[in-house]
């Protein structure tokens, strides 16, 4: 999923972009409105499913914020890693994760990317280097730190990019992830995605100062990127992303987006007010389908939607054919050595 | 007399503890919005100054709470996952329980830690499915979980006042449940007193939070065969020790149901003390989650897991059939 | 053959993992000055990369060395102080305990937490005498407490190589013991496999960490009058449930002797396990820390809340009358 | 102990210095001497009772940063609140705990400021505002703030210094409580006292960016102050604690000290050998007791000195007086409403 192809206007670029291939400009650019675009529709079929209850416990919805992990993970190798949230649908399909065994793992099944073990909150594809997703804001900073010191360790030139909301630059210990990341040039991109609002707080009210100024405390190069726009969030990341592999250490990246959707599918029944509907379709206005689609030419646009649409339809097909999991094997995988222990009657 | 809900039943007593009493304040993530409805009208009725939104600093906002009860203050935290008690154990198992010993007894630490929805929420996985009270019973902290409407205000309440910190487990099982009540009416309830929900002669059940609901259903269906007495602690710590010897002078026999890990888990604390000083004619026995249980996602995985009405039922008949043998043997 | 310390076996244990596997590193504050002196030589030895003195992050280091775990190291993480486990616990049973069931298989977390010096340090008061595996038994995370200087060395080796996270816990009271032996000679000794550290047939003792040593004292004195099986479990998760039962088969009376606070604590597992299913011919006892115990500054305070051997001596005398009287009933 | 006397040159203070009144200013001179040397003084008898095992379990000597607490705690008043470390007895000293009861607390005695619960680590006055040491690295900086906030709930204009060592800023907790107090414009004081190291641990070598840095990034005033010299502490310590109570919110002050004596006892005897004798030898060369002294007239001075072993005698004849507390008491206190559990026993 690596380009050299440059598409961003500031001087930080114009130099490189003289070496810009057109023709992979190009194949990025609809690739970005490809991966836009299946996520935006993976939401809007997982939402159907919520409702009709094959998944169960619902999602947060990443309809709006697509241009982040599409951006980020277009610049990024396969065998790269990234961590993920509760909002992570996008990141683990960006990355390149089946779109099916994804459904498969919200619909719990068998064949799901967590054989049904994970759910929303918890997807992960070791295979394309997607160390999950985590329920706990934060959680994973460190260890996606972690992992990207480790795989500069043992000699590959990996980077890993951890994603996380605005809430989670709160939270101390994706403070103390930036001090040792800093500390020991760990080649990790912090990928901080600002949608407005953590729940029902607005971000203003949880954060004193700024996001960017959080990375810049410790030394870690902080930009804020206009998240709506795919292309502008591959260009800040593919320069983070070359950064790190190059040695020169973390990066921040604070992604200004907004969250028009709910925050959980909880939402739709319980119609919480913490924001006016005024103030939503106001931000509908900037959409990044729309944003990435409009640059493409509008058969390109329209084959791939199709292709889309094929692939989400062989996709839902695929889950919901899928098997559920046998309850006797509810404790498989607790212990990675297979150890057993007692069950709950003795 | 109305029918309420016990989700109700803790915005209700909240509210007024508030009104009761000014030192009463709230933190906690989205609080304001009350996205869990603990809250709801708080805000309108209390201002800014005492239900504050926090960022999403579980570290910071105990500690700070312990601070602000240092200072003359009775902060109440809700939480919206069990899990963020690990996050803040720290805060409150090595400062707020301990700070009134080290300091001689200058310090006392009226906080009380509301976690709304504990245990399973099915389809939440394994990250939202804990069920940690034993961990609180271990280091001393007080900690209570309500089965009941009533409970849930009255439990709830006799926290707010309590001097020390205090946990308060609001068990997802639970918080759907109804009662036709008048909360004027109820008083609060003591931490340490358990309560009899079922009285009954050939076999004591002890079960906890949602479970208590469960282990009544049990008891019905089998009402013919064996008369089931069903105990809830209410608070597993402090626990009722003299109620729970008394329900066993009548039985002698016991099963406990507890919706936790077996290892080390409050099941274990109660089967433990009862062999060692109560009345048993046949061997203890315990329904729970299996020894380091984690949650999957998927439903059936996620059931499979926790403890369920036909292993009660099993452990009840095992336990009197036992009882019936172990009689046999020594008369 | 050389008189070695229990300090000295988990040096060497480390040290030989570190040259038999490359993927072994150490993180931890002050671990390149070796302040506890279990990293000594290993700077020299291994180089920077691979021991690493941390900020005081336990947070951060903790998550961190699960991401280098999934990325294909074994790392090991010192701290200085059994609280600082509660700094890290949503790290440890939120996270690395999980990753494996909820990722269906595809993370391994082999990473390894060392507590050099749990429990009471007489004199450091309440912030730093904790000895919480039983904390680690109750969510799953395996866990060990090595009594004597060959399982420090056997158990710390099995634990570095163990695919799944694994708490060490090295008892203060246990440090500074010495035993004439070849850590050449010595094997690793598997999660889960207790040991008789002495036989008899009266009533067995299980005792765990530091407390091994004060039990075969006791138990050395009351040689004459009872005979006494000293059961060292040596992990407490997972259990040596078969070979508890084994014991119990020969001497049907059992006392628990455990540093942790009472309730939910360990102790309480093994006599509610015993009591279940194993041979009891007299009621089980414990001897534990009080309650939700803190330990207060004073030495005398600090002695007066660990279990004693005056307290051993009286549970099993108690433990042996007991099980004549209710033999004597029996007949 | 509050003072207005200005000793501070800085342009930020000439304007107030007008107001200076040259008796309170000497008054505070000898003050500041008289509590850096009470301290120091302290330190040594105390370590002469841990090397004869009246106090167990060792201390973390405050030598040579006498200044910091020193100069702090004379621009708060005696209501105003304070929460300390493992290195503690200078900042209760400072604040006005009795040097004899607190004697009487390191040699475990029930006359101890705690009873005898607490010792070295976990002094505690509440009588003078002293919330307790912890020995915790940054836990007590949110309690800190939560009382700060209190106060000022409740109607008190009470300011909060909390204290910690350069160790604790890279502590999550610490970071997430520099948020909140920013946020809240909570009136408390941050108080880094950076020795050079944490344990054996340099600064540098754990502290990515600057400490000050991670004030600014939540919008925190934050100053470097020479933490060797009582009157530079004390200057600019007032300034924070006049904001603060005037509602203009938190502060950091870093206090550039060097940890001169062990970082416990215990390395009398363990010796570790992460700095060279000749880098403590230099460090010596500035000690905040020459410094404030030599702002003396020698009869003062040698009053003061007089006065202090006079003082530091009575305090180690009381404290060694004292009775030791009686085994059957160890619950007393386990919880503040007297609820008692059971023994280990049953
Ligand atoms: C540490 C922690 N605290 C609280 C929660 C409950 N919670 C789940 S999502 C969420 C809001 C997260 O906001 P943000 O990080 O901005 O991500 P977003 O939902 O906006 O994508 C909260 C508070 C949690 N999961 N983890
Ligand atoms: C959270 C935490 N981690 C580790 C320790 C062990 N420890 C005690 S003091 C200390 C060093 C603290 O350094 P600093 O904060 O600079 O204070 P100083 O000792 O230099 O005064 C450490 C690591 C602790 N007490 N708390
Ligand atoms: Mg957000
Ligand atoms: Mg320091």
């Amino acid at each position: 999923m690596d380009h050299d192809a440059d598409l961003d206007g500031t001087d930080s670029h114009r130099a490189a972009s003289h070496r810009a291939d057109s023709h992979r400009a190009a194949s990025l650019r609809a690739e970005l409105y490809r991966t836009v675009r299946l996520i935006r529709r993976f939401e809007e079929r997982a939402i159907d499913l919520v409702r009709s209850g094959v998944i169960v416990g619902g999602i947060h919805p990443y309809i709006g914020e697509e241009a982040i992990a599409a951006g980020v993970c277009a610049a990024l190798r396969r065998d790269d890693f990234i961590t993920s949230t509760h909002r992570g649908h996008g990141h683990v399909l960006a990355k390149g994760a089946d779109p099916a065994r994804m459904l498969a793992e919200l619909a719990g099944r068998v064949t799901g990317l967590n054989r049904g073990r994970g759910g929303s909150m918890h997807a992960a594809d070791f295979g394309v280097g997607i160390l999950g997703a985590d329920a706990i804001v934060g959680a994973a900073a460190p260890i996606a730190a972690g992992a990207a010191w480790a795989s500069r360790r043992t000699g590959a030139d990996r980077v890993t990019a951890a994603f996380f909301g605005d809430g989670a630059v709160n939270q101390g210990v994706v403070l103390e992830t930036f001090n040792l990341a800093a500390l020991w040039r760990v080649p990790v991109v912090f990928v901080c995605e600002n949608n407005g609002f953590a729940t029902s707080t607005r971000t203003e009210d949880a954060v004193a100062g700024t996001i960017t100024g959080r990375g810049a405390a410790f030394g870690i190069p902080a930009h804020t990127v206009d998240g709506m726009d795919p292309e502008a969030v591959y260009a800040a990341a593919a320069e983070a992303v070359s950064r790190a592999r190059a040695g020169g250490g973390p990066s921040l990246l604070e992604c200004v987006t907004y969250r028009v959707d709910a925050h959980h599918t909880f939402e739709y029944a319980a119609r919480p007010r913490y924001r006016s509907a005024d103030e939503v379709q106001a931000a509908r206005a900037r959409d990044p389908l729309e944003i990435q689609g409009a640059r493409l030419p509008d058969p390109v646009r329209a084959r791939i939607d199709a292709e889309i649409e094929e692939q989400l339809t062989r996709a839902v097909l695929f889950a919901t054919g899928s098997p559920h999991p046998d309850p006797d094997s509810a404790l498989d995988y607790l212990y990675a050595d297979g150890t057993r222990t007692r069950s709950g009657v003795g | 007399m109305a029918n309420q809900s016990y989700l109700k039943a803790l915005n209700r007593a909240l509210g007024d503890e508030m009104a009761r009493d000014p030192a009463v304040c709230v933190f906690g993530e989205d609080v304001r919005s009350a996205a869990t409805n603990v809250t709801a009208g708080l805000l309108t009725r209390f201002g800014p100054q005492r239900v504050l939104d926090t960022p999403i600093s579980e570290q910071a906002f105990t500690g700070f709470a312990t601070g602000a009860a240092l200072a003359g203050l009775r902060p109440l935290i809700e939480f919206q996952i069990p899990a963020l008690l690990f996050l803040a154990f720290e805060q409150i198992a090595d400062q707020a329980h301990k700070l009134s010993l080290m300091t001689g007894g200058q310090a006392r630490v009226p906080v009380t830690y509301l976690v709304t929805g504990s245990g399973s929420r099915e389809g939440w996985a394994g990250q939202h499915s804990d069920h940690p009270y034993s961990l609180f019973a271990h280091v001393g902290v007080k900690t209570a979980v309500p089965a009941t409407v009533r409970d849930a205000y009255g439990l709830l309440v006799a926290a707010i006042r309590d001097d020390d910190p205090v946990v308060v487990f609001a068990p997802s099982g639970a918080l759907r449940r109804r009662e036709d009540l008048d909360f004027a009416d109820v008083a609060p309830v003591a931490l340490g007193v358990g309560r009899v929900q079922r009285p009954g002669t050939d076999v004591t059940v002890v079960a906890v939070g949602h479970l208590v609901h469960d282990a009544l259903a049990v008891a019905e269906q089998l009402a013919g065969e064996v008369s089931v007495e069903v105990f809830d602690p209410r608070s597993v710590h402090p626990f009722d020790w003299p109620g729970l010897a008394a329900s066993l002078e009548r039985t002698g026999r016991l099963v406990v149901f507890d919706d936790a890990n077996r290892s080390c888990g409050l099941g274990a604390e109660i089967v433990a003390a009862a062999a060692e000083s109560m009345r048993l004619v046949a061997p203890p026995r315990r329904v729970t989650r299996p020894d380091g249980a984690v949650l999957p996602f998927a439903l059936e995985l996620d059931r499979a897991l926790q403890p369920s009405r036909e292993q009660l039922r099993a452990a009840i008949l095992a336990t009197v059939g036992s009882a019936q043998l172990a009689g046999a043997a020594r008369g």
